[in-house]
């Protein structure tokens, strides 16, 4: 491995596989988090009162919120899987630098989220009778950069919660006040774009966005190898 | 496979003997064609709906089929908590898929039915949203077979959650009486009597017969694949 | 020529324990140490010092001269743990596999092989981990830590677990890396098995070596006694 | 141990005493979910538009969905807890009666979940202006009814997710579709609570819960055994 | 008199894998099998099901004349199993404690510190059991086992990790229940330690025992000689 960056992506990608792998194998963790998208917008509907509330307004949060918490769910599954026995150990022990373990794990849980993402968007709009059209490609673009930015400090704290025993109840306490500055750009632009307010508006947001996502990737591929050290 | 001697664990699965038509399925596959077209072309199209009634003679049937074969999936599932038959577990995978399938049918049936009659694909009323309840439930289910290789534990799980699942169905079924829905009342299983025309009549009991043998040619494939799919796992477990 | 393994006043403490006290030792190649110790001694936690698992609240631990936990440093070494560390969903051919891939090995599936046959596991190789017996996993185990063929091994209780068979071959396993050039430190609380092995032999207690010398003077018998009167 | 109920009472009470000292040996689970349930009611707030939704709209929906989900975080833990180095083996051997494991684990919930709820009651209350008032009581009430409900099931699709890989995704899986029968009453009666609607109205969805609650009850308690037998 | 321990043609498959295979034999109180047998050969299964863990395939298992997994034959069994089955996050004082109240015992407190004293954990007894080494946590693992006085010892390999103190503790511990009338059962690798103790000795080979018979006449170097023969 001469070039170290090359280095770095190729270990990741290793790593991605591998977590790709268990995923296929145990095949549920993906179909589970499916079908939980599709009951929280169900739970959500159903709290409300739709006379009160019209779903065009309903929709932009259903959609977040359910994003984020699905995403926090899925998340859980990177590090379980190495908590195992030790396994995290045996990455550690591996000659790989400690940010391929970030990308990889990262990379593995974007692939994860997305997917989930490319079945639950047309459930939503078919759902809630969203009038997406045209404003299908700029949604699933925001989809795209807010994943990044959610999978990033998800990653990162997902790894420092596995160790501790409260995993399940951490990981949300440590990652959702990151959360809010990701989210809140979304949803304004998705309300934005199903609204059908012009592009040049919803550009204001989607730079927010952008912002956090490069900001919180390299802030956390850094911050990662110091959350193991020990 | 033949019941197991005393005294000994039960023997490996033994694949089925797969060879020439499968004539169940070509039976069940004729019978359905033969009525849509009895549903399309003899049968007078209603008075108040129109052509779009005729989508009840796939959306009624549908979903008493799956209703069948998801309490037979359930009822299976008790049994097999009490002999331990692999056979009934096998029927109660197979059952229950069909039986979601059968239930995605109505999920896809309704709303298209549902656009030309209310103006909206999807409104959240009881039975409509029981339903999908039901579709979850058992995709819930489904998804926990997946989820364990262990075969026993897998049968004891999804024996539980299939029998706790089939529970909803008197609670779809009885939804229109507790609560105000926008769905129709029955029809067909009305107490009262069938509130449909003769015609009618024979054209949805027809349909119904065919969509029940459906279900039969379904699970007996579906069965097949099960057992040969244990087969295949005790051949290449023992062989090690 | 710098020493294969380094130790230097390594010290590591928990809260107000120090598990390892002031540890300093050297091991060439063909080096192999055998650490011995009562319950609570610290060679875990010695041995994970040296894999570069844990940071040394003092002291510096080096692979050939190189500062753990470098990576050029950690390409080097091999742990056996107590813990199997292995992904129980995937089978042991698939485990290895990963490892030789993270090891960037030139010919992994020649190394995953070789790796599982000689801990004579190739033939259930490709079942879940999970259905595997406890002395099978750790084959499996150990056929991971070896599969990079490490230069140095480190080795916390490795024949726990073992059958007969498996003891003779993890030995035979030990024995060839040895010769080949490595360094060993072997945990056990069984001194003859430690000592067939050794070069060196060490006994902890409260994180520091009490006694430590080369073996090849050392009577089994003697060593036995001598070690009850240290550690009681 | 004469008197079989009585017994199954008894080591009930030891079970769920020893989860309740872990819990607050480790602390972190309970103040985590609370932390956690205000989290999200704060995100609640910023993915929805308050101009186009008004809060009293939105109280329901958000006190309810936030319960179902942190109760449903808070369930893992008591199965997760013995799933570590088999420690439910352990229970397994003991001479207790398997519904004892069952009362045991879902008294421990139940003394989990409303204790969270004590807490967030009031501070969604706080945040969204709520005009609690009377109708304090007879929500606390509703919230207790639901908790029964919700923990019966939790507690056994908990304890039968905590030994496939997949807990995390598995239980919200299988357990939501039976939350919902339970859910809809429980945020129906609070909006009429709220609305200050008349108790006589309230009764008929309160019927609807109790009956829920009776008939899981019952069912899990039933059910367990053959979950474990094995 | 019915026997203590009593298995009847005891099967258990996973899948198609007869994990153990038609085993049947009884044990009387004062009895101790050591059960030998290469990995996989389904020694850990067979004591999982002797607890009531596993339900066999076929076959029965009785203590006391009592079928298992029934409240009234468990409350007899003490399992020393390969994982610890100890809370991590409570103190071995608690762990044990909890147990004691699971079974009813009359004086904890007293049965408690008894237990503990016996592994010689009672000064390590209240700090939460994560913190303790691997030896520590089996100690306290064999004490959460016999806090009952269980009249059936179910032991799986249960010298693993201990140290030499440990060891010697635990023997003593095994040979005190033999003598106060219990029966055991001690899964090892280790033909000596498992022929110290026994009044009848086993050799299991895929789910079945290859070999039976009383240990008084056996010569351990002969037996050792003849078990590798059979096993190979
Ligand atoms: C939109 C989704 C819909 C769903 C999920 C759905 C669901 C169901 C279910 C579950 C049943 C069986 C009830 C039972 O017999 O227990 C049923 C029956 C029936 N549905 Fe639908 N339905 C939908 C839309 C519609 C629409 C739009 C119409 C017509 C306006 C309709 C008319 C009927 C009729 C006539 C029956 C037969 C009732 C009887 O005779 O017993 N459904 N539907
Ligand atoms: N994570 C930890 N937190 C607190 N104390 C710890 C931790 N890990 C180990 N210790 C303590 O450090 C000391 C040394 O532990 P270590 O595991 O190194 O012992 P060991 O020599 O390997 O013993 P054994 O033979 O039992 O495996 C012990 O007293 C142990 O209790
Ligand atoms: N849950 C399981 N699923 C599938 N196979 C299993 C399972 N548990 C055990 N086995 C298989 O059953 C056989 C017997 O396992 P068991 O653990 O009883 O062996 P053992 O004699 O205790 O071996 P060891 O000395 O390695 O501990 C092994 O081949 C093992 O792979
Ligand atoms: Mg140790
Ligand atoms: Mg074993």
């Amino acid at each position: 491995m001469t070039d170290p960056t090359r280095g770095i992506l190729v270990s990741a990608w290793v790593i991605a596989r591998k977590d790709l792998a268990i995923e296929f194998r145990t095949r549920s963790a993906f179909l589970s988090a499916i079908v939980f998208t599709l009951l929280s917008i169900v739970v959500f509907f159903f709290a409300w009162d739709p006379t009160a509330v019209g779903p065009l307004d309903l929709a932009p949060g259903v959609l977040w919120v359910t994003f984020t918490f699905s995403g926090m769910l899925g998340l859980h599954r990177a590090f379980a899987v190495e908590a195992r026995d030790g396994a995290m150990d045996a990455l550690l022990l591996a000659p790989v630098p400690r940010e391929s373990i970030f990308l990889g794990k990262l990379l593995a849980n974007l692939a994860f989220v997305l997917g989930v993402q490319t079945v639950a968007l047309p459930a939503v709009s078919l759902f809630y009778n969203l009038p997406l059209g045209a404003a299908a490609l700029p949604i699933a673009g925001v989809l795209v950069l807010a994943s990044i930015g959610l999978v990033s400090v998800g990653t990162l704290f997902a790894g420092m919660t596995a160790n501790t025993r409260m995993t399940e109840l951490l990981l949300p306490v440590l990652a959702l006040p990151f959360f809010i500055p990701v989210v809140i750009p979304a949803a304004q632009s998705t309300a934005d774009l199903l609204a059908g307010r012009p592009l040049a508006d919803v550009f204001v947001w989607l730079r927010i966005l952008l912002a956090f996502d490069l900001v919180f990737l390299f802030a956390c591929t850094v911050a990662f190898p110091f959350t193991l050290e020990d | 496979m033949t019941p197991a001697p005393t005294g000994s664990a039960p023997a490996p699965t033994a694949p089925t003997a797969r060879t020439g038509i499968d004539w169940v399925a070509v039976v069940a596959a004729l019978v359905t064609v033969a009525a849509f077209v009895r549903a399309i072309w003899f049968t007078p199209p209603d008075l108040l709906q129109g052509y779009a009634q005729k989508i009840m003679y796939v959306h009624v049937p549908t979903i008493w089929v799956a209703f069948l074969a998801l309490g037979l999936s359930a009822l299976a599932g008790a049994f097999w908590l009490f002999l331990k038959d692999p056979r009934l577990d096998r029927f109660a995978e197979s059952s229950a898929e069909v039986g979601v399938v059968f239930t995605t049918g109505v999920l896809i049936t309704g709303p298209i039915w549902a656009k030309p009659i209310w103006g909206a694909w999807w409104v959240w009323d009881a039975r409509l949203t029981l339903t999908l309840v039901l579709w979850f439930l058992f995709l819930g289910y489904l998804v926990l077979r997946g989820a364990i290789d262990d075969r026993e534990l897998r049968a004891r799980y999804s024996a539980v959650v299939g029998l706790l699942g089939a529970l909803l169905i008197p609670f779809v079924h009885l939804s229109v009486y507790i609560f105000r829905t926008q769905h129709p009342m029955p029809v067909v299983a009305n107490p009262e009597g069938i509130q449909m025309p003769a015609v009618m009549q024979v054209t949805f009991f027809f349909s119904l017969f065919a969509f029940t043998l459906m279900y039969v040619a379904f699970v007996r494939a579906r069965m097949a694949l099960a057992t040969d799919r244990d087969a295949l796992e005790d051949a290449s477990t023992a062989e090690r | 020529m710098t020493a294969l393994v380094h130790a230097t006043a390594l010290v590591r403490t928990f809260g107000t324990r120090r598990a390892v006290d002031d540890l300093s030792f050297s091991l060439d190649a063909g080096d192999c140490l055998a650490l011995f110790g009562p319950n609570g001694a610290g060679k875990t936690t010695a041995l994970r010092l040296l894999a570069g698992l844990l940071k040394p609240s003092s002291g510096t631990a080096t692979i050939d001269g190189i500062a753990l936990p470098a990576t050029t440093a950690r390409v080097r070494v091999g742990l056996i743990s107590h813990r199997v560390m292995l992904y129980d969903a995937l089978t042991a051919r698939e485990n290895l596999r990963f490892t030789a891939a993270l090891y960037g090995l030139a010919a992994p599936e020649d190394a995953v092989q070789r790796a599982l046959e000689a801990l004579r596991v190739a033939d259930r190789a490709d079942v879940p981990v999970r259905a595997l017996s406890r002395g099978l996993q750790q084959r499996v185990a150990i056929a991971r830590a070896i599969v990079h063929t490490p230069d140095v091994l480190l080795c916390d209780e490795p024949y726990t677990g073992l059958d007969e068979q498996g003891g003779v071959a993890l030995t035979a396993l030990l024995r060839e890396r040895r010769e080949a050039g490595a360094a060993l430190i072997v945990v056990t609380h069984n001194l003859q098995e430690g000592l067939a092995l050794a070069t060196q032999a060490a006994i902890m207690r409260n994180g520091r070596f009490v006694r430590h010398e080369p073996s090849a003077g050392v009577d089994p018998l003697r060593y036995a006694a001598e070690y009850r009167d240290l550690v009681a």
